[in-house]
């Protein structure tokens, strides 16, 4: 049986936001009616950032809310979008004049209920617009709903939170975040499940000596899997794709973010981005920063993903600016 | 027989049809469990229940849109899935069209129609034969339009409507699902219905019967 | 079978400091030789704060080497000290003249090879003073080697840390330390055993419906096994005993740290977060400041820590104090 | 008979030493199996034999002590457990004794031979009867200092010290332990000597042969 600490499984999510808002009071507010974090001071005359999505992947998005990267996040419950009149009530409430970027990882919920979002935002005289994140290199296929939106959404806040945060309007914001997005690709692969709350079975069982290759950021299992193998034979398996599928030549700088899917040791992790390291090394490409650790969780699945992030000049400044959220701070 | 909706008669077309969704919450689910995940009925019924408490404390001065701004408002602010926030557009376009009215005229009902329908398609990008909630809305519009055109009775109109939309929603049953959770179901849910066009038919009968009453 | 990312159990640790070191290059050097971490800017004219023990636990140590915390981190295998060397070349390394306060949590290898360090360190002629950490209540028995160190070592480094910046000298931080140690204490929960490095087992089976109560960071069970019961009940167990323990009265303050054990994810420990707020609520305490996530873990283990640090003025002022390291800053 | 250890003597007894723990490296980790948790012999003979490679590439030039200085240096960079870091504070205490001298005398032997047994109980808090290396260490100690008092020739000395630090060691077979992890393990351990002690005695026995050799 998968013992986790829990009351209530429909409660997971707002008991752990109360704690949340709780232990980080000098970054945000909580507002549990429609359900919302804020900054705790919050920001003026910049264009909003805004984003949110199912929760279970925490620190995503919540932990993101602070000076330099969001505004306002809106989760939802475990792996289900959060709803239209929260995304709205969120908007409005870090709006500042100057519009709403709403920050989407592409799944049909979240597109659904943002779009939504954005027209009852219209109807109230805001002007929002959409970065919809689609890095997972994995689910690239011509037909469906398109590639998942997975790690890259950290990117894509940090460097449109500093754009922001420098006064960049809607336009110029959403412009930079679709390049960053489009510049971005992502595969994972899981060494283990992770169980919903409540749950007492993980939500899928793995052979012994086999991974899931490809695998998403809610806990399902992927179109493929592979052979187990150690860390210098699974890691080219993520990395030689996403050089090839971003044609990322030789002294081309990226931002590489080796993301955690819940379950998985600092140790491991960085054991990985020295091996993602020696791959771009081979490959001419320049490994110019990095992000190592859980940052995109999909519950406790075990499990990594590797994110390449084309980086230039402009990108690279927006990235090294500060940030001050629970999560991510420098 | 009247020849508008007036807020009272509107307040009862959404409680009959509460009442009509309510009693086939079983059946509605069991459809999307035949073509997709099995929840519709529940969260068709959740949704619409917290709407009706919502209607209670609901001041209805607001003209004879104001019972659908809060069903839309409270399918946009408390429904999962992906018909909850489709359901929650489209009363409120209803919403917007009553808003400042006393009541509900045919020219209006059939603009809301179409506005929703617009919506609708914006927002999911269904079309007819999508095997979706679509294919109710559209002949239900259509009808709606051409008695507005042709200037019929309210009554007649809305039979019309009733009419096209449950003959729109059976015709589902024979549709290979290309949006939605349905669409990766294939063949298996031929035979049945699509649950989302069988709730807008039951949507258009209570407007029809809230003539009536 | 457990699935880790690793090529060899013998390189895990030198594989990921490597990767760890490229990955903050800003914060970071490490020398593989004899094998610790400086801070990549070293400070000057201030005492020295140098910490260290066995790997596994990260981000701790290697993770708070920054400004406002440690000048260097000694790592050594997983679960087994560093070498009294190894303390040593870090220490003189760190040294700007004017001592070296040695951070040791209380395991009998790390205790004699800081010991040692500290007397090699003497024939070089430089002054070094312990402070050692021994928090951990379940383990607090009148025989034997005494309480273990756990994570209330995280605010004896950040504590000291800061104060070490400000410019106190040796003596005045040793007893800064040892008063943040006097008035901490932590209890431990495990719901599941982590996996050394290349085992393919955990290290240990615990029956359904039972959870290890007391459970240090090494991966070994506990004294102690109890009923598996929701948050609400669990935490009660972990909190009240350290209010008795310290002797908290009504009106004091504490810093409380509510510490993942490597594979619980922060849903769960926000969830317990509340619990623990609502328990010293209860009791009358005040919860000045909080630390919520995963700082010192046990590998991959499910549980999780509840350390609460006695704080009075000058102890809030520290921890509030601005730190930029990998794993914690503000 | 020479009556000190100059420095090529002292190289015969660190390899003369070696030679014996590797020998008998599998009886050693098989002790500590029966008082602890049986990694003795290993970390034992792991660093004997990186000292032996750093020994080959030290300048010994620095004195009879050098030798020392490197197994020292060597125990404190690279031995895990409990005895590595002693090992090395105990040859690091010959280090220093012997640094600046061209050989060991007894008086030499006796101070540094007293001045280890004080570290390691500074460090580690064993007195004598508690199971550990200073059962081995305290006799041989003694009888260095009697020797020394008397005037004894180092031949005579070296003898008594090897004799004595044997008897000791063998004595721990009686004995229930109360430091390092024999303690956890109670009278499981009665019957065989302790490893760390019977490491004593081979140090002494080596260096009584390096004075024949
Ligand atoms: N893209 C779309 N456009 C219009 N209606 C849709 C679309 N996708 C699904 N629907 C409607 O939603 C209904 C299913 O709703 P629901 O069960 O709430 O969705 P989910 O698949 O998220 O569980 C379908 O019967 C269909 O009528
Ligand atoms: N406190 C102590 N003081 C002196 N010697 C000790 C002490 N604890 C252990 N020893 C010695 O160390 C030996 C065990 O060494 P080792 O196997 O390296 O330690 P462990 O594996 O327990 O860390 C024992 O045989 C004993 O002679
Ligand atoms: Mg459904
Ligand atoms: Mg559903
Ligand atoms: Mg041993
Ligand atoms: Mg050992």
């Amino acid at each position: 049986m998968r013992r986790q600490f829990i009351n209530d499984p429909g409660e997971v999510v707002s008991e752990a936001l109360e704690g949340f808002a709780a232990a980080w009071p000098r970054h945000v507010r909580w507002n549990s009616e429609p359900g919302y974090l804020v900054r705790a001071s919050p920001a003026r005359d910049k264009v909003a950032l805004v984003s949110g999505g199912g929760s279970g992947h925490e620190p995503l998005h919540a932990g993101f809310v602070g000076a330099g990267m969001l505004d306002a996040a809106v989760p939802g419950a475990v792996f289900a979008s959060p709803t239209a009149v929260q995304i709205r009530e969120a908007s409005l409430a870090a709006h500042t004049g100057r519009g709403v970027l709403h920050v989407v990882k592409n799944y049909t919920g979240d597109v659904l209920n943002f779009r939504i979002a954005g027209e009852l935002l219209a109807d109230e005289g805001v002007a929002s617009d959409i970065v919809l994140v689609d890095d997972d290199l994995a689910t690239d296929t011509a037909e469906g709903p398109g590639r998942r939106g997975t790690a890259a959404v950290v990117a894509v806040e940090k460097v449109c939170g500093a754009a922001a945060e420098e006064g960049a309007d809607l336009a110029a914001l959403a412009a930079l975040g679709r390049r960053v997005v489009a510049g971005s690709r992502t595969l994972s692969v899981a060494l283990a499940a992770g169980a919903h709350p409540g749950q007492s079975r993980p939500s899928f069982d793995l052979p012994d000596g086999e991974v899931e290759f490809g695998v998403g950021i809610h806990g399902e299992r992927a179109r493929e899997r592979r052979a187990f193998a150690p860390t210098r034979e699974l890691v080219p398996q993520l990395v030689s794709p996403l050089v090839e599928a971003l044609e990322l030549g030789r002294g081309e700088r990226v931002i590489t973010i080796v993301n955690g899917l819940g379950a998985t040791t600092d140790l491991e992790l960085y054991g990985v981005f020295r091996e993602v390291r020696r791959l771009l090394a081979e490959a001419g490409v320049e490994p110019a920063r990095a992000l190592v650790g859980s940052y995109v969780t999909s519950l406790d699945m075990a499990g990594c993903s590797v994110t390449l992030v084309r980086a230039d000049e402009e990108v690279l400044r927006l990235w090294d600016a500060p940030a001050a959220t629970p999560a991510l701070t420098w | 027989m009247a020849d508008h909706l007036s807020t009272a008669r509107v307040q009862r077309w959404v409680h009959g049809f509460t009442d009509a969704v309510e009693e086939r919450g079983e059946y509605l689910t069991d459809l999307d469990r035949r073509s997709g995940d099995g929840d519709f009925g529940t969260n068709m019924t959740t949704a619409l229940r917290r709407a009706r408490r919502a209607l209670a404390e609901a001041d209805t001065r607001a003209g004879a849109g104001s019972a659908f701004q809060v069903l839309g408002e409270t399918f946009l602010g408390h429904s999962g899935g992906t018909s909850g926030p489709l359901f929650g557009m489209w009363f409120r376009d209803f919403g917007k069209v009553g808003a400042g009215s006393g009541a509900f005229s045919l020219p209006m009902l059939a603009e809301a129609s179409a506005n929703g329908w617009a919506t609708v398609t914006r927002l999911g990008s269904a079309r007819v034969g999508d095997r979706t909630m679509v294919d109710a809305i559209a002949p239900a519009s259509r009808a709606l339009d051409e008695a507005a055109e042709a200037g019929s009775p309210l009554a007649e109109a809305l039979e019309a409507a009733a009419a096209a939309a449950h003959e729109g929603a059976e015709g589902t049953s024979g549709l290979l699902g290309r949006r939605g959770r349905t669409s990766y179901v294939g063949e298996a849910a031929l035979g049945s219905p699509d649950p989302g066009a069988v709730t807008i038919a039951l949507f258009y009968r209570a407007a029809r019967e809230a003539l009536d009453a």
